[in-house]
Formats: C-alpha cells, structure tokens, sequence
C-alpha cells in the first residue's frame, strides 16, 4: 500500500523518525537505525571536539537518513533562533526541529517562548517541526504560525510513559491541517502502535530504542508498531462495547442433550 | 588577544579571523558539516577567513551531536 | 530471529492464531487469513447444511492452517465434552479449544465447568488449549490439570475492550508453566501489542479483524503488532519516569549569549 | 418411523441406520470432515453403517464453521 | 436522606464494612473504629492466647459493631465450612464472610471451592456473604445459590490498587438480586468513592485504614468518601464528553472592542 | 481539624469553590451551594437586563459565599484585562479568576494570553487566580508573575472527564509555591477526592452540580469527597502492589483437618 | 444622537451622560453591584454623571451572571 | 495420656474431657467467645464437660482475632 508521510512536501515512505540521542555507541546507533527503517534523524548542534567530530553525520548519511537538526538545550527563543540559523548554516537544511525548554527537569516545552520562535523562523524561511506541549490551543496557534509539522509529546522526553492525554491528542488531530507527530514519551511498542491508530501521521522516539536492552530489537519492534498503528486506523477499528458479541454463532448449534428418560425405562 | 574558543580562553595574534579561531579548534577553512557562532551570532562561511576576532570574543565551533 | 511458539510440542513461527468466526464471506476470510499469516485457526462444530458444507476447511486447507476446533456455544462441562469428542471425530485432531460459557449475554467462561471439562477431556488424550477468565487461581488450576495452552481473556468476546487488567495478567504470565494465549476482547493492533509485551506467548482473536472496516487490512495490522510486541518484550523496555530524561545531552553546549554591553558602549 | 436430523422430523424406514440419516442431510457414508452424535453421544464413523435408529432418536450431523 | 443498608434482613445506616487485620494496637483499632462510622466489621477465628484473649471483642462491644466473623486463611471448602460452623459456635451468629483462598501469596478466592463451600453453609442456615472474585458469572452463581451477598474484590487483598476492572463490577451490578460489596483492595479515599458511583451497595476494607499512617484519619476519609459516592450515584452525574460545555453562557457578553479609527481621526 | 484554605492572605474552612453556572434556577442554585458547603463561588459579568438583575449577588448573600467574578467568554488579553477592570468596579474586589480561553469550542486556556493578562493585572493589584492547562511550565510562569493561587484545568470545562493527566498535576504540585486548585473537568464525587489525594489545595467545579440530575444531592457529595480527599491525603496512604498482603494474620490458624485414618481402622 | 446600550441602537439628547444610558438599562446612578464600559474602557461610578456620551458610543451596563 | 492443645503437646489424665482441655488453655467451663474443634469437628459448649479425649486428639480453643 502506498502511504507515504509528507512534511513540507517531501515524501517519506517510513513513518517512523528516530532520534539520535541515548545511543551507547556509534555502532550501536547505526544497527538501530537501520532496524528501524527510518529515513529522518534528529541531531544536536554542539561543540565540535577533534575526536568525535562528523560521526552522526557519517552514520546518518551510510543509512540514507534525512538529517533534521534540532534546538536541543534551548531555554529562550532567542537561544533556539540562533541555534537553528547555525544548523543551517552547517548542514545546508533549512528543515529544524524547534524546541524551546522552560525547564531542564521536565524538559517540557515553554508555550510562550516557542510561539515566539516559530515565528521568527517561519519569517526566515525555514521549515518548521514544533516540539510541543499536548496542549490544542499551542498545537493550533504553531500550525497558525506556518509550522510544516506539529510535534506535541506524549509524555516527558525519555519518561517511557506513552501518552498520558489521548484526550488532548484527539483534539489536536481532529483539528489538524499539517502533520501531527508524536514526539516523546513513548516507552514500548505499543505506545507507537497508540499514537498512530490515534490518527498521528508519524512518532518520534529516540530513548525507548537508544536505551532499550536491546536497541536493535526495539528499533524494529518500533518500525513495525508504527506499521501496524497506520494500518489499524486505515482499517477502521471494532466499536468498544461493555458486552461480549459472539464471534462463534449459535446458529445450527447441536442438541447434545441426554434423551429424557422414557415412561417405559427406555 | 585572549578569545574563548569553545570556552577555552586561547591566545591569538590580534587581527587573527575566525579560520584562526577554527584552525585551534582542529577546523580547516573548508571544513563542512560545521558552524561558526561569534558573540552568538552566525558567521557564515563564506566570511570565516575575513572575520576578524576582537579582545574576548566568544567563538563557537559546533557541529552534529547525538540528540533529540 | 528463530523464535517459535510451541504448543504440545508443535512449534509455530507465527504467534497470532486467528479465529474465524465473523467474517462477511469465505472470500474476505480468506485474505485476512493470508494477511494475518496465522498457523493456527478456529473453528466452530455446527448442523451442516449442504450449501455451506466443507467451505472453512477449504480455507483452511488453501491458506495452510492448522485448524483449532472450539467448543464454542457450550454451557456446562458435558456438553463441552460431548462435543470436543464430535469435533475429534470430525476433524482428526486431538487438539481443542476448551469453551465453557456460564452466560449467553456476557460470554464469560464458567470456571467451575470449564475445570471439569478439562479434566475429563486430558484423561481423554486431548490437547486442550482452554479459554479461560483472567483469573490467576483458575489459569493454575488449568494448567494443573493437564492443558497444554491457558487463554485468558482480555476483556468479553468481541467486546473490543482490549487487557481490561493487566495486572492479573501479569500474576498469571508470572506462574505459567504453559503457553498463555491471550483470547478475546482485542479490539486493535496495540490490544494485541500490549498482550505480547506483557509476555503473552500468543493472541488469539477474530472480531477485531473480521467486522473491521477493512479486514485485510488489520489482519496485516495484527500480524505486524504481535510481532512488535513480542521483539519489544524480548528487547526490554525503558523504564517509567514520572520525570524527563535528556535524550540530547546537555554537554557541548554553545554559549549563544549576546555580549554583555560593556562600559564604551561597544 | 420418525427421528430427529439436525432438528428436523424425518422419516426413516423402520431399521434404517445412522447413513441414512446422513444421505438425508446430504452426505455419503463416507464423506470426511463431518461427526454425527446419536442422542447426544459420539457415533464413530466405523458405526455410520450399522448403528440402527429408533422412533424420536436425535441424529446430529455436524461439521465445521466459521467460529471463535 | 434516609438510605439504609440492607443484608438479610438486618438494616445499617453505614455502607462501610471495617476489617480488622492490620492495626498496630487495639487502641489504635478501636479509635479507627469510632472514626469510620462502620457498624458490622469482620474478625477471624484464631487460636486464643491467655494475654490477647477477647479484647478485638471487647472493642467491637464498645464501638457498637455487629460482629462477622470470617474465615480467612481457609484454602478448602472443608476448612472454610467448619471455620463458619466455629465461628457460629463461638460468636453466636450465623453470619459469615466466606473465604476460600486460592494460593497463600496473591490470596485470591479458590471459585470452585467457594461454591462448594457456600452451598453447604447456606443449607446450614448460615447468612453468607460471599468474598469472590470480580468474575460476573461466579458471582451470580454465589447468588443463585442463596448467598446473603456476594463481594467481588477490586484489586488482591492489601494491595491498595483499587478497582483494577470496573467493567466486570457493572456487568456483576446489573445482574445482582442481592447486595454487592466492593471487598479487597481499597487504597485510598477515590477508590471507595468510585466502587459507590458504580452502584455497590458498600465497601468493606481493612488495611487501607489499619496500615495508614494516620489510621483515624483515614477512616474518616473512608466514612465521607463511602457517602460521598453513594450520593454521587444517587445524584446522576453529567455525561463524559470529549469536548468542552460552556458553564459561564456567552449570552449577554460585553462588547469591549476598542473604536474603530475614524477617518476623521477621532 | 483545623486545616483552612488560605489565599493571599485570607482562610477559607470548605475547600471547595463553587462555580454558578448551569443551574436550571436561582433556588436550585442557593440549595446546592449550601448543601456545597462553599464559602466562595465564581460569577460571571454579563449586560444586566431588567427581570434578572442582580438575583445572582442576593443568593451568594444569603449563603455567605465570597464573591469571585471570572472573566469568561474573553478570547483575548485584553478583553480579559477589561473585564477584570468591570468586575472590580462592579463588585468592589480585586480578586479574579482569570481566563483567557483559546477557542470556543474546547475552552481551553490561551497559555501566551494567559501571561500577558496576569502579568498586567497583578502589576494593577489584583489577586489574580488564573484558569490554566494542565502545563507544569505555564504554571511555573503564572506562580512567578505573581498569580495567588494557579488552577488547572483536569479536563476540559464541562467534560466530566475528571483528571486526566494526574502526572502533569503532580509535577504542578511538586513545584507550587501557592495554592493549586484543580478546576474544571470533574465529572463526579471521586474525581474530587482524587484531585485533593494528589495534593491540590482546593477543586473548584461548576457544571458537575448544576447540571447533575439532582444539583443539591451532588453538591453534598463532592463536599465530602472533597473533605475525604484532603483527609486521605493527609492520613498517608498505603503503598500500591501487585501482590497481596494479609489483613488476616496467619498466626494462630487451627488445625482443623480430619485425623489421619490409623492402621487400626480408628 | 444613536447610541448602543448593551448593543441596542438608543436614542439620546446630544449631551447625555452615561448615567442617561443607565437609566435606559433601568439602573439608576446609585446602583450598585453593576459597572459600565465606554468603548470598552471602565467609566468608574464616580463619573457616570458627568461623562458625556457621543454618536455611535458603545455603552456596556454590566452586571453578575451565573458563571464559571 | 498426650493430647495437641492449639499444637502444644499437652498431657491429661486418661478420660480428661474437652473441659480439661480448656483448662489448660485458659478457660473456664463457661467462657464465652471461644469454640472448641476436637479433631477438626466442633464440640457444642453443651458437651464440653460430657467429650472425653483420646491419645494423640487435637483440641483447637478459638476465639476472635484481628482480620480480615
């Protein structure tokens, strides 16, 4: 079947976008990400140090993934405004997965500061993924804005606590007009097959692969719990009833019964 | 001059430009898949070798990490 | 990944065994059985009619699974037993799908019955898989009597209700000296997951597949979830946090600050 | 004589047997795939050609259908 | 509002049933007691020992509380009917809450065992009051057999996880002809609510009360929150829907928009 | 128990706050605020007409309660700043509950409205309690500009749906430095005793008594399970587990089987 | 002059003052428990009987309702 | 000769009633509160002087604990 997502334009055939973070090894990340099919990474801008310098890079480019850099680490709009004008300037991409931290616990996204950001961004050109709140009125207002993507989170970034508000996703996706990904949070397969039957148009993960005890494992767990979500919600669910509903009819069910005992001691 | 280089105070001739700075960091002028942020603001490649560095100036040479 | 389930020492590369009641036509059962690529399936013991006659067998046979006779409309241990030995008859298979039911409405199995059908049909050489409540005393009572699968209900047949309690579940999966098949109340791809990341060793399901919209459709979805749960329960998930942990690390960050204005208005 | 075949009141020459209570519900003695309970209990197929009914006896003719 | 309980015959004006296990002094007990309002609390039968001997007795005397002896550490019907025939001996009552238990680590009930055990004590004139599992098909047949009323757990004795499956809990309420009590499993103050908004006639708990820090307070929370649900279940709730209603009308708001600028300036 | 609610300075004995939306009459509104037990109740400000006036602020009068007007209905800063400006001038106080609503079908809070409204009218003196999401960061951002009390919403105003991302409440309160006050979503009597078991300082609701079908007999009910709540909350709880823990001591269990048969066929 | 009270069109002398608007609204200017907006800015009591309205001015008289 | 009284090996005088048995426990002929099982069976309080006990008999004294 033919299904591909489409941000900005471009089409992927995979609806599953990795993050790169949490990975225990370069090597490590690479069979990750080639389990998990995904053709878009996030990476970090930092500083380079001579050792480690280019290898994601390297590693991204052998799998054939699309690189989406993002403002990882930002607290202001102005922080996150100027990190995506240097990762563009670095990776040729005006694609940037926008974050605006408002704490370095939660890591939860500042509404306020992202909003501003947006906005500057999308005036500068770029293309826009939001990392956001599950909040609707924060997921409307970034599509308002021009976001190519709105990511609203299940739960906190590598919390593996799935999506705690599938209220508030319905919401934003009932009224949605860019793709909605579903971005952290999800811990386990099952999580990624939610956000996806819920109607996201693909997840973000990194922790619940980079981290797992088995990253490789989990990463093509992942790849085919984002198919299997796609495919539940294009195949249109069983209503939830509180009562059973026979699936074996009792239609030309036998008469097993005993012969009632005869008059006569038959 | 003293300028920090990915915080590291470093001494450079004055007049040095930000290829100076990146060569400390390890950087050639052509180096790809890098930018280059002076007191916060992008220096696009194509100004590296004119850019000069002033008395503390903070130079950042970032490229691709794990994240996200 | 070599990974069989293996029931009475039959082992099966697919874990989801499908039942076939449900669907609208020979025909739609047939793609979703292909599309589930199930080994295993169910069928019911009924009047023959001479139009219908022989039709699920041909289905069976054509998509090459193995067949599972149910005990389906029984209502005490007698006529559960009675119609294990017609279907052993029937179908030259010792295996059955022991149903008890204790109501007609609510189609939850009757322990009581069922512990008794299921020992009288172990002493009669049958390989009873038995569909039981998620009670964790009955499902050791079962396997104590001989059975060689327990299938606990999720929530009531064709409910679509999903793991109602997934703790009793996790008592059961924890005392299990034999398969566990979750049976009945899937009612979508993540229901399925969630069973096998439990640490279920199969799915049984029907109605999920067979009255969706698109029953080929979510049969793949099923076949694509069940895999994705059990890659995931063998990777080992993350933990659960109530609090956010970084997947971009903080270290190498870029000091992005504007130059504090200095005393000579530079 | 009258016996019961899957529900149905049918007439039967008085000595028939199980088969041919089967060839009334459209079978052959040999056809496979399907059971037949007598008042209840199991008539394995050896028996389909020497078990005799009698007046009221209950035939059931089973054979697989969509379920479970 | 005058909306007595009624078990056999016998009328209580608190739907909240107090065990006895768990607290850490008699004094701590008898205070828990007064606090909760409760008049029926259960003890067990116990071999008596020269120093403790009576005084659980003496405290249930002194609070006012009919008294329902249990037979909790029974795994078999024989067992559990003899410990009621003791306890009837002993207390000079035919009340009985009945256990039979499955398995001494999860403590849940032994059905089979708990019908067997019901129908001998309920031919022997006993009031019986059944603790059962949440399974809807034993619990009618707990009531077909006469039973005084059945009690179906939330959640495993102790545990504090409340109602794990409020679907079975209705499907038993819909069905019961004599009083359902929520028993096992309680946590907090929610947990009773809620088993009341379901339609419980009341809910009997020990250790969510005896174990708290704070046990008197706990009880009272325990007595408010009883009542709190049984009023909420009598009041009707609002439905659940997914979007909002407005309780503030928008009829009647003011129109604070600002002028419009004027050609003229003004 | 002494344990008043106090906000910016003033204590309140009932924890909960009354919304007065939704009644079908004044007098069904005076029955369920006294039977609510509150002693402070929002009110809206809407153009008077002649047959209704003023009924509202007679009723809050007879029953004591304190006055809070709201600014609901406003979709902007500044309408809401103005209309707070109104209900000062109308009422002579300077307390409000602030909402700056996003959109008029979900209702829910416009997080960057929200701050520049509170931020202007703390700066002109209010004692601002602000209407929020369930954001842990926006709540952050109101408790710092000077909000006297933050009030998430647990859902969206008049759902019922209750709380439903008790974690985004929990991170709330582990961060408070004034009081919480969970407002709107309350469905029923547990989801208030839940919202103040978690640690909230009040519930305020509206729509869950006016709109039940018996106002006074709900509003009973969430007074106690308000007062339930706060109380279980303080007693501490028992740990959630798994497996279960005896009530019923094992110590001093009879023996109570039947003598061994003897080889002299005693 | 036409001017809106609480959104109806109203005709008033040239002068009048809002507490005129009141009393089209049945409030006296004493009332209490209500305030007025003029163009959507508050009019405090105190100036009810000295502001004077204009063409087109928007006079909003507001009091408590059921809410929230 | 040795009875189990509660568990405890206890020796009585051949032809010692439950009686007895009781007192060694701590009660009285005409205590309240408690049953008596003899072997898993009960002994009405009416036969507690009257039940002679046997070599090797289990005497079970009960009474109300804390539980449940």
């Amino acid at each position: 079947m033919d299904d591909p997502l489409t941000i900005a334009g471009q089409a992927f055939s995979s609806r599953l976008i990795m993050g790169t973070g949490g990975a225990s090894s370069m090597e490590a990340l690479e069979r990750a990400l080639v389990a998990s099919g995904a053709e878009l990474a996030t990476v970090a801008l930092r500083r380079t140090s001579p050792d480690a310098r280019g290898s994601v890079l390297d590693v991204l480019r052998r799998v054939g993934c699309k690189l989406l850099p993002n403002t990882a680490g930002c607290f202001t709009a102005r922080d996150a405004v100027r990190t995506a004008r240097l990762a563009r300037e670095a990776f040729e991409t005006d694609w940037i997965k926008l974050e605006v931290i408002g704490d370095d616990r939660i890591l939860l996204p500042d509404g306020a500061g992202l909003l501003d950001a947006a906005e500057t961004l999308v005036d500068d050109g770029f293309t826009v993924l939001a990392y956001s709140n599950d909040d609707p009125i924060l997921a409307r207002q970034l599509q308002g804005l021009g976001c190519a993507a709105v990511m609203p989170l299940g739960s906190p970034i590598g919390s593996g606590m799935g999506i705690r508000n599938p209220y508030n996703l319905r919401i934003i996706l009932e009224h949605a007009t860019v793709p909605i990904v579903l971005d952290a949070g999800i811990g386990t397969a099952s999580d990624a097959a939610v956000a996806m039957e819920l109607g996201c148009d693909a997840v973000l993960l990194a922790s619940a692969v980079t981290r797992a005890r088995e990253p490789a494992l989990m990463a093509e767990a992942m790849r085919k719990a984002v198919e299997a979500g796609r495919l539940a919600h294009l195949a249109g669910r069983i209503p939830r009833r509180l009562y059973a509903e026979a699936s074996s009819s009792f239609e030309g069910l036998a008469d097993l019964s005993a012969p009632l005992p005869e008059p006569d001691g038959r | 001059m003293t300028v920090l280089v990915n915080g590291v105070p470093t001494e450079l001739d004055p007049g040095a430009t930000v290829a100076a700075a990146l060569g400390v960091a390890g950087h050639t002028p052509t180096a790809t898949g890098i930018a280059v942020a002076l007191n916060g603001e992008v220096v696009p490649k194509g100004a590296w070798t004119t850019t000069t560095l002033g008395e503390q100036d903070r130079v950042e040479v970032l490229g691709a990490a794990q994240g996200g």
